[in-house]
């Protein structure tokens, strides 16, 4: 029976050369790497080119990514922050991955507030739990952790030890012995 | 006396004063489907602003899966949406499975469906029931909800073991394989869940003053909802038909048959309605593949016991009930996830709330809030 | 026998509460005791056996008049400064004023010979009379009160109306 | 039984209570209390005439109705103006709206 | 006792106050055993439409549930919170309760069966019970609490609201009244409810009836009018910050209210103790049919609450001053060219069903009619600032 | 039919102006087939309406009069009544309106398609239709004088039609407010005689003045005001500046109102009172003489006009001279032949242009055109048809009209008046004929232009088919034979000419020259232009180069108001606001509230601003009121 029915096809994706080729057609003046995850074309790019890069993937027409799915900091240790956006298509059913490396000392990037209203928490997130800096960010607040909290706790070098968690407030709430 | 302590006094360019008055609302707050809190400045019954906070139930997910391996970190992850613990396992797994490149047995993934959809079922009708309540129609959708998910908790205890977090799926296939009178079961909660969708339709969808209440209410611009992220049957009731299952197809859904129901202006009774066309639309699924599903193994038999994965990266996403699920996951060698970072529905339409609240009245709030059924495990990770 | 004591209960209590409303501390308080004291004048129209009177006084003053005030209160936020003072700078003159005023009406209340000045009270005064009374007699003034109070009605609206636009 | 003189002068004292509130309170809703105070003596002593004096027995009362009448529509129109004062001024003490004298 | 008793008359006489002592107590215990066993009943029945047992524990079937309940709430602590008002906040309970106790003292169970029997009946009723407000205007500004301050708002701008629909609809039926009755007593609750000896009021006005109960619901914050007490967005309004005995008196009000409204609409329109057939019955049956009457009426209530979503604060105004108080007004006018030409009583019937039939039609068209896109609201949302 | 019925032919358009005014924009297609109706209605009951006009009609007196009025007010002994009058000549011009008002409605169709307002412009068509009418049936000046304003306001309205646009706004007060200019003489030139006869009838004041019954200065002073009037409407120098402006507004437009009808309301005025004049001084003469140089002056700007409109305009301007030259001769006939066979011509001109913009998306400037015939042919066959028309080249229509009005000039004033008469025909003939060589042929001057060119719908090109025919064969009617075969006693000629006892007949004497000039002018045109091609033309304008300045800018008429206008009236106004803000401002007005300022800053002691020391104020008095009281009791 199962022979009837018709075959799973693998995830359907336009072919990785097109998008990039479309991207370098369009966007000639924004200096990117290109690469592929398991799932999506992936593109490194610098933090300075991240705003072209985004806002001219958002307006052209060809390319029109008009959703961002997903921001996602990553602590490389010694290469410093990297920060991954999830970038959709719904006019051209097309994803892409973009990544941008930080320098170690400087974990400063655009914010795409401006671009997509989505960013909006992805980015505090992302910010809290890395410190990573979003540059022109409305509302740079803390979102899921204390207000007040200026420890970021994602890192790799924050291993999961009491004294560290309660690092930067100089007495711990009442009861808390360590 | 001070009945208002967070007055805010605005100054106008006129050099005139008025005071505005903030309302708390939650974290506890029966209208608030958990610990949400929002603080919504109001001008007589009208909210003008609204400041949503989160993170009372932050568990530290992410961090906790870097620190357990690949099977251990599946408990962590079925409690992100707790009412549809299995649509999580479900994403969890096959983000694993694509970075290790491993197979799944066709039944396990008939299996992973059905269950998958059950479980979406179950969290609409905990919707369904919470919506009326947050209507104001004194708890009985919610009891009416209620008996439904029983019988699909019973269920999955049946098959799983346990009833809210089964931890039942493996990278590669299932834990177990399914008991004897499955199919009869299901066949006979199908049945059961029509007979309860109906119900729910004929209280709610048959009420004049549900129907006046949300039809025209904070409606959504197609736009607008890609631009703030918005996915799942609250960016199908915008009229976009778009759903994973169909637009990125994952597992088994190819070989099945479905629709998918859109609204017409993103308001809040098309989010409604898109959730019960939604859950007849998944019966279907599982009956669909009642039929096809074949004898077979359940678990890949050349899975290793200690998973280690080299490297890699990829960005899994599957349609989970409240929008796009997705799973963002980095591996550099070891038996433990680089990073794990998950891309919850709930937090991404929730991110919007602000916009759809403001310019309505604080018992639609309320409503608007309960529309866009947020789960708050999976908001706060 | 009974009666006169009960007036006296009442009439003691009406100007306790009134006292309570000029002096109270809070606007609040001054509201609830306007309230009992509006209701002590209606239960004194039922010693003046005129007990429609006293229900519309309940009706009106009791059920609309205060609770829009009180309303008002709530909209103006007047409860909630109790730092700020309720009385002006002229409170002492204006206490001077309604000691004056309350001797002259006094005296001449009692110094009055008032003609007629007997002790039986009436039977009851039921609503047919008054309704007569009301419609024909008094027609024109009603019908002048209604228009008052519809222009009342809508210029309260206007006043208080949202600027939304 | 009660004689007409002791409504007087509960009348009496009721007014000039009231007059006591127009002038030494702040707060335009206390004001307006005030007023809804003397309103009551006045037609109390109405009623208390009727009832002694008047053939009819009825003419009090109804004025008494009338009077009712125009304080309501009075509430509805002060209030009006004092919420409207506050939403302006976010004030609801007459002496702070002085501005008739610039 | 004469049927025509003022209420200007228990001043005179020892043994009318005895009598009125005696039969108020009698009333205060036998109300609050009614209430328990409403709110035994409401939970039973609201369970049942649920599909739940309801209380089953204390006692067979649950029956000492309210028993249970009461006393557990008269041994809580009193809590009054520190930014409350303390008189105001203490008081507030006594000031709701006080005018239903009044309400149901001039209520007639049977004829000539009630503490006072009085002349203006009907006018006592809707003059007392719109103090009421009073105190949860009192529980709403001495609580300290927001919740309880928009409770009260609201409770105060539905019912002042609400009061003049249910005020008119009840002229329409005093007019009936007074059309039929001898003197100077058509408002005389003992009275209207004799007349309805052939036909209940309800036949020949059930317009009334409509925006009666309608406008009954709200006065009692039942849903769909629960806004003042909407759980789902204000947490119970204002009696958010009581406890203990000074919550179960809130409770006691409401439900004490409720049973009064329901006498009363049953006097009123149903026929009271008047079979329609027009039997000379004893006064035990009389006061089985009256109190089946009106529980009648509190059935449907926890009908209504069951099934009824809560409506918002504008579309409960915009149903009051827009559609229930223009009906009654038309009603008031129809009855008048009617009673006064003397034309025949079906026509009361006729018009008052048409307009009852329009009242439905408007409530049901009204939902399904298409939904207005504002472009007020597309601004509003557009208006929203960056943050 | 009852030949008083005639005033239905302005009560339809004047009904369905309303009709489209309120309802038009929610009608599908903003109601103009209702406009269209209306129009064709009012044409179709003159029609049925002229048999009966012909069955009055006198033959041996050559008099035509259906008269009947109503009573409208009476203000102590005077009666003022309000009525139509219809002779021969309201006759003719109820035959222009209704067909050219016809035609220009149809084309509107096509035209006006998909503008914004366009039921507006329907409705005020209709309006205009029904002022237009009612001026010509008007027997009393009163009621004449009304409708001649709502003209004028429909022509503001129109020429504004595209208020969006500044020029057009202008353009429509510009033309609003130098008519305005005459309109006060003729006002005036109604008071004065409605001051010396008592009597705004028209028939009446004619009578009294050939009577002598109205002395001769206020004769002479009325005539000149009323024919102010007529100078402003028909836009004859130095009131001429208006009219090209006016071409700001919708061609169709220009067609119906600037061309064919609202224009000639002044000759019709004229020809109405011309016994009036006749009677006066100098009065003739003065007509004749204004006539000449406006057809002389706006010749000579018309040869450097590029814009397709505005040379029409000025074309339009010299015809209306030359019809004052007819009126100035005595001659109402010619004047009001030429009219009517100026209408259908000039008319089908702008129509032309109009369709020629249309298919040139919006294009009128002659530079930007060329060679479009084969591209619109129905278009530039009837243009050219038209333009030899206008030359007056035989037998088209305004051969014979101008033919008569030679004939009359020369028998009134002898030869000068002739030759310059001849002078504007000669140059009508050759800017005329650059207009069409520049315009239809030779090469494209913009290809861009040229490509999107295309001809325009049948709706649009049937009235110019239509008034084609006309304009080649209305002339024929002067012929005795014709008008009789149409069924008019004594020939169309008597009837309508009701002054010329005689039988038209061709003068060869004058034909001949005429002729000759007509086809020199045309022949000259034809050969600086031939080919669309400019060298010759800037060969003679860099002969004499002050020449070609003065008529390019138009002999600086504009110039010369605006200077009058800055010198004189703002210094008029300089003084009035010199009067205004030093002795009634700062004298009357500061001064008296500087004297109340004083009393109120004394006054203010008293005043705190706080309401409670107003009600302790209060409550103060009424005590000692009391006590006062109590004192005086005793």
């Amino acid at each position: 029976m199962s022979s009837t029915l018709p075959p799973v096809p693998a995830a359907s994706q336009s072919p990785a050369e097109t998008i990039v080729e479309a991207i370098r057609r369009n966007l000639p003046h924004v200096p990117f790497a290109e690469g592929q995850t398991a799932t999506d074309t992936d593109l490194a790019v610098a933090p300075e080119h991240l705003l072209a890069l985004v806002t001219g993937l958002k307006t052209r027409k060809e390319l029109a990514f008009d959703f961002l799915r997903n921001i996602a900091g990553v602590d490389m240790e010694a290469e410093g922050l990297v920060c991954k956006y999830q970038l959709y298509s719904f006019k051209h059913g097309h994803a892409l991955q973009i990544t941008v490396a930080c320098p170690p000392d400087n974990p400063r990037l655009p914010s795409l507030t401006g671009l997509y209203a989505a960013a909006d928490w992805h980015e505090r997130e992302a910010a809290e739990m890395f410190g990573l800096i979003f540059e022109g960010h409305p509302n740079p607040k803390n979102l899921l952790l204390e207000e007040d909290l200026r420890i970021h706790p994602l890192l790799k070098a924050h291993p999961l030890q009491k004294v560290e968690i309660l690092q930067g407030i100089e007495e711990g709430p009442p009861g808390f012995k360590f | 006396m001070s009945i208002w302590p967070e007055e805010r006094t605005y100054t106008h360019a006129d050099g005139f004063e008025t005071v505005d008055m903030t309302i708390n609302i939650g974290p506890q707050h029966p209208a608030t489907h958990g610990v949400f809190r929002m603080v919504l400045t109001v001008d007589g019954e009208m909210v003008v602003d609204c400041e949503p906070y989160i993170g009372y139930l932050h568990r530290g997910l992410e961090k906790l899966t870097e620190n357990n391996d690949y099977r251990q970190a599946m408990g962590f992850w079925d409690r992100t949406d707790y009412l549809a613990g299995m649509a999580c396992e479900g994403a969890y797994c096959m983000a694993v499975e694509k970075l290790a490149g491993i197979e799944v047995p066709e039944r396990a993934e008939y299996i992973r469906v059905m269950l998958m959809e059950l479980s979406r079922i179950n969290s609409h009708f905990m919707f369904l029931g919470a919506f009326g309540a947050d209507v104001g129609s004194f708890g009985t959708s919610f009891v009416y909800a209620w008996r439904e998910r029983e019988r699909i908790y019973d269920l999955f205890e049946e098959v799983t073991g346990d009833r809210m977090f089964p931890t039942y799926f493996r990278p590669g296939g299932v834990a177990m394989d399914l008991p004897e009178n499955f199919e009869p079961r299901v066949r006979w909660l199908l049945g059961s869940i029509r007979q309860g969708i109906e119900d729910l339709d004929r209280l709610l969808t048959g009420n004049e003053i549900f129907v006046e209440r949300c039809t025209g209410l904070s409606p959504l611009a197609t736009d607008r909802a890609i631009n703030m992220g918005v996915t799942g049957p609250v960016l199908r009731a915008t009229g976009l038909p778009w759903d994973l299952r169909k637009a990125e197809p994952y597992s088994i859904y190819p070989r099945i048959a479905f629709d998918i129901p859109t609204g017409r202006q993103g308001d809040i009774f098309d989010r409604y309605f898109v959730r019960l066309a939604e859950m007849y639309q998944s019966a279907r699924i599982v009956e669909q593949c009642l039929e096809q599903i074949e004898p077979g193994l359940v678990l890949n038999p050349k899975l290793p016991k200690n998973l280690r994965i080299d490297n890699g990266e990829c960005y899994v996403r599957n349609e989970g009930t409240k929008g796009e699920y997705g799973v963002y996951a980095l591996a550099r060698g070891g038996n433990k996830p680089y990073r794990m970072k998950l891309r919850s529905p709930s937090f991404c339409n929730l991110a919007g709330l602000r916009e759809m609240v403001v310019g309505n009245y604080v018992a639609d709030a309320i409503i608007i809030l309960g529309s866009l059924d947020i789960v708050l495990g999976e908001v706060d990770k | 026998m009974a009666t006169e004591v009960l007036w006296w209960i009442f009439a003691s209590a009406i100007v306790a509460v009134s006292v309570g409303v000029v002096t109270a501390r809070t606007v609040i308080h001054s509201a609830i005791f306007l309230i009992l004291s509006l209701c002590g004048v209606g239960a004194m129209y039922i010693f003046l056996t005129v007990e429609f009177l006293a229900l519309v006084q309940f009706l009106i003053y009791g059920g609309a008049v205060t609770v829009l005030i009180l309303l008002a209160l709530m909209l103006t936020r007047g409860g909630g400064t109790v730092t700020e003072k309720l009385n002006g700078p002229q409170a002492p003159f204006a206490a001077a004023a309604g000691v004056a005023l309350l001797l002259i009406l006094t005296t001449v209340a009692i110094d009055t010979a008032w003609p007629g000045d007997t002790d039986d009270l009436p039977d009851m005064i039921t609503v047919t009379p008054i309704s007569e009374g009301l419609f024909m007699d008094f027609g024109a003034p009603f019908v002048i009160a209604s228009v008052v109070l519809l222009v009342a009605l809508v210029g309260a609206i206007i006043l208080a109306r949202q600027e939304d636009d | 039984m009660v004689p007409l003189e002791n409504y007087l002068v509960l009348s009496a004292i009721l007014f000039s209570l009231g007059v006591y509130g127009v002038l030494a309170r702040r707060n335009a809703v206390l004001i307006l209390m005030s007023v809804e105070l003397m309103l009551n003596a006045v037609s109390l002593n109405f009623v208390a005439f009727a009832a002694y004096l008047d053939p009819d027995k009825i003419t009090g009362a109804i004025f008494a109705i009338f009077v009712i009448t125009v304080a309501a529509a009075e509430v509805g129109l002060a209030l009006a103006i004092v919420i409207r004062l506050f939403r302006n001024r976010a004030t609801s003490n007459v002496d702070e709206a002085a501005t008739m004298k610039w | 006792m004469s049927p025509y008793v003022a209420f200007g008359d228990p001043i005179f006489g020892i043994w009318n106050w005895l009598d009125v002592v005696v039969r108020t107590v009698l009333l205060v215990t036998v109300m609050t055993v009614v209430v328990m066993y409403l709110i035994y009943g409401e939970r039973k029945v609201v369970a049942r439409m649920q599909q739940r047992l309801g209380p089953m524990r204390t006692g067979p079937y649950g029956l000492w549930q309210s028993f249970a309940d009461a006393i557990k709430l008269v041994g809580k602590e009193d809590i009054r919170p520190t930014g409350a008002d303390r008189w105001v906040f203490e008081s507030a309970p006594f000031a709701t309760f006080i005018p239903v106790l009044m309400v149901l003292v001039t209520l007639p169970f049977a004829e000539n069966w009630g503490v006072r029997n009085l002349a203006l009946g009907m006018f006592f009723v809707f003059a007392v019970l719109g103090l009421n407000i009073v105190g949860i205007m009192m529980a709403g500004l001495g609580s300290g609490n927001k919740y309880a301050l928009l409770g009260g708002v609201r409770a105060a701008a539905q019912m002042i609201s609400y009061e003049i629909p249910l005020v008119l609809s009840l002229l329409a039926v005093a007019m009936v009244a007074g059309a039929h009755a001898t003197g100077d007593n058509a408002l005389n609750l003992n009275v209207i409810s004799t007349l309805q000896e052939d036909r209940p009021f309800i036949v020949l006005q059930p317009l009334a009836f409509l925006i009666f109960f309608t406008a009954m619901l709200s006065e009692l914050h039942r849903a769909p009018f629960d806004i003042p007490v909407a759980e789902s967005e204000i947490v119970g309004g204002y009696f958010v910050e009581y406890s203990g005995i000074r919550w179960s008196m809130f409770q006691l009000t409401e439900y004490a209210a409720m049973w009064a409204f329901s006498i009363f609409g049953s006097i009123v329109f149903l026929g009271g103790w008047e079979w329609p057939g027009g039997q000379d019955i004893g006064w035990g049956w009389q006061l089985a049919l009256t109190l089946g009457k009106s529980f009648f009426l509190i059935l449907v209530i926890f009908w209504v609450r069951t099934t009824v979503p809560r409506l918002r604060i504008d579309q409960l105004m915009n149903f009051c001053w827009k559609v229930l108080l223009p009906m009654s007004i038309v009603q008031i006018i129809a009855n008048g060219f009617i009673l006064v030409y003397e034309w025949p009583e079906e026509l009361l019937t006729v018009t008052s069903g048409i307009g009852a039939v329009v009242l439905i039609a408007i409530i049901i068209t009204r939902a399904l009619r298409r939904p207005k896109q504002s472009l007020v609201g597309a601004y509003r949302q557009v208006q929203v600032p960056v943050r | 039919m009852n030949p008083e019925y005639s005033w239905l032919l302005a009560a339809i358009p004047a009904a369905m102006f309303f009709v489209i005014a309120f309802a038009g924009r929610y009608l599908p297609r903003g109601g103009d087939y209702l406009g269209v109706a209306a129009t064709g209605a009012s044409f179709v009951l003159f029609f049925a309406l002229l048999p009966d006009f012909l069955d009055v009609f006198d033959a041996e007196a050559h008099v035509l009069a259906v008269a009947g009025s109503i009573e409208w007010s009476t203000i102590g002994d005077f009666e003022l009544r309000m009525g139509v009058f219809v002779d021969p000549v309201t006759v003719v011009m109820f035959a222009v309106v209704t067909t050219v008002a016809l035609m220009v409605n149809i084309f509107s169709i096509g035209y006006m398609k998909g503008e914004p307002r366009y039921y507006w412009f329907f409705a005020v068509l209709q309006l205009f239709v029904a002022s237009m009418l009612m001026l010509v049936m008007a027997d009393n000046l009163l009621l004449l004088y009304i409708s001649w304003e709502l003209v004028g306001v429909c022509s503001f309205l129109l020429i504004g039609f595209y208020w969006e646009k500044r020029s057009a706004t202008e353009a429509a007060k510009k033309a609003f407010i130098t008519t305005r200019v005459g309109d006060v003489g003729l006002l005036i030139g109604i008071l004065v005689f409605w001051k010396e006869t008592n009597t705004f009838n028209i028939q009446e004041i004619i009578h009294m003045a050939e009577g002598g019954q109205i002395s001769e200065t206020y004769l002479f002073v009325g005539s000149i005001c009323m024919f102010l009037g007529a100078m402003g409407k028909s836009a004859q120098v130095p009131f001429h500046v208006w009219l090209p402006d006016a071409m700001e507004g919708p061609t169709p437009v220009s067609a119906l109102i600037h061309a064919a009808t609202m224009v000639v309301a002044g000759v019709y005025l004229t020809a109405r009172m011309l016994p009036v004049f006749a009677v006066a001084d100098h009065m003739l003469l003065i007509i004749t003489i204004v006539g000449l140089t406006t057809a002389l002056l706006t010749s000579a700007i018309a040869f450097a006009q590029t814009d397709i409109k505005k040379v029409l305009a000025y074309s339009t301007v010299g015809k209306l001279g030359l019809m004052f030259v007819a009126l100035g001769s005595g001659s109402v006939t010619a004047a009001m032949f030429l009219l009517m066979t100026h209408a259908f011509v000039k008319a089908l001109l702008f129509l032309g242009s109009g369709s020629v913009i249309l298919g040139t998306h919006h294009n009128q400037e002659m530079d930007k055109l060329g060679g479009i015939w084969k591209k619109m042919p129905i278009t530039g066959t009837t243009f050219f048809v038209a333009t030899l028309a206008l030359a007056g080249l035989p037998p088209l229509a305004m051969f014979w009209s101008e033919d008569e009005l030679f004939a009359a000039a020369k028998d009134e004033w002898g030869l000068w008046a002739l030759a310059l008469a001849m002078l504007a025909v000669f140059a009508t003939g050759i800017f005329m004929v650059r207009l069409f060589i520049r315009t239809f042929t030779g090469q494209p001057r913009d290809p861009h232009v040229y490509e999107h060119t295309r001809e325009t719908p049948a709706v649009m090109t049937g009235p110019l088919v239509f008034l084609c025919v006309l304009s080649v064969l209305s002339g024929l009617v002067v012929f005795h034979g014709v008008g009789t075969a149409l069924g008019f006693p004594g020939g169309i000629s008597e009837f309508v000419f009701q002054h010329e006892p005689h039988r038209y007949e061709i003068d060869w004497a004058l034909a001949i020259p005429s002729v000759l000039v007509a086809l020199a002018g045309v022949a000259i045109g034809a050969f600086v232009y031939w080919g669309n091609d400019l060298r010759r033309s800037t060969a003679l304008a860099n002969a004499q180069p002050r020449a070609y300045d003065l008529i390019r800018n138009k002999f600086y008429f504009d110039e010369a108001y605006q200077y009058v206008i800055d010198r004189g009236v703002l210094g008029f106004s300089y003084l009035t606001s010199w009067f205004d803000r030093y002795v009634v401002n700062d004298t009357g007005v500061n001064g008296s509230a500087e004297v109340t300022g004083y009393a109120g800053s004394v006054l203010k002691l008293f005043q705190t601003g706080r309401l409670p020391n107003y009600a302790m104020a209060i409550a103060v008095g009424v005590i000692g009121l009391a006590l006062a009281g109590l004192w005086l009791r005793g």
